[in-house]
């Protein structure tokens, strides 16, 4: 079961990159990190019990807080450009 | 298995970033092949890698490219000439090197010349000589410390040259100017605010976690700093760059990256003094043991002063100086 | 007991699978970012939920039992709140180029 | 057994993706996202080095007795850190470039070049 609950986190993972790499918008490729991300969260957990040492979850924990960082950082610095994009159309 | 299948991923999405123009969506699709690089990390059973990957991979260097391109522009001018010379040039050099592989050691064999020589004395001898059950901290702080100390020299490095590239004198106007923009963009954002105020304490202790337990499980002080620094980004990227300058000084940071390396250098030559090799932490105590134990703990001290603090100073001069621009293209329209 | 256990973790962890999944078709099939964001977000409460319950069952230690019930209280903190902020930011460019749209559209037909 | 040299041909295919990133492609920050592509084969190809089958990860535990190499892991964890410092530099490098030619993109910048002489 563990390895089918792996296999199929793995699908989805491919299926956010799919989206990532089609867009169209800013907000579709960072809402397909978000989902990237924790993904990536379970992936890990699931492989420490498919590899018999679970003690490792620490790097699970950074993961869930450092995707928030990104997501964060990607919508603070990105407003930069909507600002200009609406000024150079009022222009 | 899985790692069959993440490497052909990453290979994918390497693909994809060639053929992106955007560089928005470029710096997206880094995100998800360290994400995707750290899994295999984990694969391969090197949890530490796999922590360290995952405080820089995702969250740092993302940032960091995100603030550049703001201040570069964000789309790439198609390549103009026909890059074949480039693909032949890639083609040929890529054949060699799988040409060499094929003298290589089948992978996971444990008979690999890798194997054979120090690893053995670090996972058998190391509890008796060091006393610490990770063996990666153990290798990283006291059998090669002295390479350690160099990588540490390398940061602090490239925490100066960053200084020296982007930092930029600060008049009060134009921080008074760009803290009204910055409130008045972020005023909105209470759930945000409410959420994140919860969740940087939780981090900072995390990130303490991290570095004191580094010697039982996966940790230590590079993974720590780096933890501990993007609790304050995000601190900065909520509430704006001044209110962050007045609870963060600015010297004292600068002074603490100094200090790190100044520790973890200290340690050396107080056990050279003490008639042993340069950092040999035996000499720090009457018990060898006891004197590894406190040798390391005050040398990753000295590691994740340094890395949290360069990371703070390269992260404020990179957004310092996209405020200011952004202030002067503002004053331009 | 430990038989139960392990057959209601299995479960968990099929939910949680099945739930992924109907989330990741979503993410690829749905028409505009806001359905997209529906989908996502019941992959991102629900099922991790039910994974991590899942692994919580299956396992007996109690440290890992703690670490693994840390990351579902972070994650149920977190991607609601990540979730709240891409949709705010959308939104309000959304709107910003609505009313763009609709000052070009007033100002061509005032010229004309 | 041809599986067993796949982790570094995927690895080479890696390197050279990052490669013709950095000699093919004109834009500044785009050539430092292909040596970042190119560092992380690397540490690719150190990880995948230090995996012994059966092996575990190199913290000590009770009734473990195959351990992986824990050297290429010191080696990379360093790296990775130090790897993002370097590029932080880079990255500050192609920000004073644009302030002074107003451009990343090597060919403009070149032009600007000869202009000046």
């Amino acid at each position: 079961m563990l390895i089918a609950a792996t296999l199929a986190i793995l699908v989805v993972m491919i299926m956010a990159t799919i989206r990532a790499v089609k867009g169209p918008t800013l907000y579709d490729r960072v809402l397909a990190v978000n989902m990237f991300g924790t993904k990536t969260v379970l992936l890990i957990s699931l492989l420490g019990f498919v590899m018999g040492r679970p003690e490792f979850l620490d790097i699970a924990i950074v993961y869930a807080l450092i995707n928030f960082v990104s997501v964060i950082g990607v919508l603070r610095y990105s407003d930069y450009f909507t600002l200009k994009h609406n000024e150079q159309q009022k222009k | 298995m899985i790692d069959i299948v993440l490497l052909a991923f990453l290979v994918g999405v390497a693909v994809a970033i060639v053929y992106m123009k955007d560089l928005l969506a470029v710096v997206m699709l880094t995100g998800i092949y360290s994400l995707l690089s750290a899994s295999f990390f984990v694969a391969m059973d090197s949890v530490d890698v796999a922590f360290t990957e995952a405080a820089v991979g995702a969250g740092i260097s993302t940032l960091l490219m995100l603030v550049a391109i703001t201040m570069t522009g964000r789309s790439e001018h198609p390549e103009r000439h026909k890059p074949l010379l480039a693909l032949a040039v890639v083609i040929v050099t890529g054949s060699l090197l799988i040409y060499g592989t094929l003298d290589m050691p089948y992978f996971g064999s444990a008979e690999a010349p890798i194997h054979q020589h120090v690893a053995p004395r670090y996972i058998n001898d190391s509890m008796q000589e060091i006393g610490v059950p990770n063996i990666v901290t153990s290798v990283l702080a006291s059998y090669r410390a002295f390479d350690t100390f160099g990588e540490v020299v390398v940061i602090f490095t490239a925490g100066i040259g960053v200084l020296a590239l982007l930092s930029v004198v600060r008049r009060t106007e134009d921080s008074s100017k760009i803290e009204s923009f910055n409130t008045s963009m972020h005023e909105q954002h209470l759930i945000l605010r409410v959420v994140i105020k919860m969740l940087i304490p939780f981090i900072l202790l995390f990130a303490f976690y991290v570095q004191f337990h580094g010697d039982f499980g996966p940790g230590g002080g590079f993974q720590a700093g780096v933890i501990f620094a993007s609790a304050i980004f995000l601190y900065a990227m909520l509430f704006g760059m001044n209110t962050t300058r007045r609870v963060i000084n600015q010297s004292v940071i600068k002074f603490l990256a100094a200090f790190g390396v100044l520790l973890y250098g200290s340690v050396g030559v107080v056990s050279l003094l003490n008639g042993k090799n340069f950092f040999d932490y035996s000499a720090l105590s009457s018990d060898p043991v006891a004197g590894q134990h406190l040798g390391i703990l005050l040398i990753e001290l000295g590691v994740g002063l340094t890395v949290a603090s360069v990371m703070v100073i390269i992260f404020f001069n990179f957004v310092g100086r996209r405020d200011i621009s952004q202030m002067k293209e503002k004053k331009d329209i | 007991m430990d038989t139960i256990l392990q057959v209601s973790s299995a479960l968990f962890l099929l939910i949680g699978s099945f739930l992924c999944l109907s989330g990741g078709v979503g993410i690829l099939r749905f028409p505009d970012f806001y359905t997209r964001m529906h989908a996502v977000g019941v992959t991102e409460t629900l099922a991790t939920t039910m994974i991590l319950i899942g692994l919580i069952l299956h396992n007996p230690s109690f440290m890992v039992d703690l670490k693994l019930l840390i990351i579902l209280l972070m994650t149920l903190f977190i991607s609601p709140t990540a979730s709240h902020a891409l949709a705010n930011a959308a939104i309000h460019e959304d709107m910003a180029k609505q009313t763009n749209s609709k000052l070009n559209s007033e100002a061509t037909s005032s010229k004309s | 057994m041809l599986m067993g040299l796949y982790n570094y041909w995927v690895v080479v295919v890696l390197m050279m993706i990052g490669f013709y990133i950095v000699i093919a492609h004109g834009n500044l920050i785009k050539k430092i996202v292909g040596l970042t592509i190119f560092q992380t084969s690397v540490f690719i190809f150190y990880i995948s080095m230090s995996k012994v089958d059966g092996g575990t990860a190199p913290i000590l535990a009770d009734g473990i007795n195959q351990y992986s190499n824990p050297l290429p892991h010191v080696l990379i964890l360093t790296a990775i850190v130090v790897g993002i410092a370097t590029t932080a530099v880079g990255l500050a490098l192609a920000v004073r470039i644009k302030e002074a030619y107003g451009s990343i993109e090597e060919d403009e910048i070149q032009k600007m070049d000869n202009l000046d002489c």
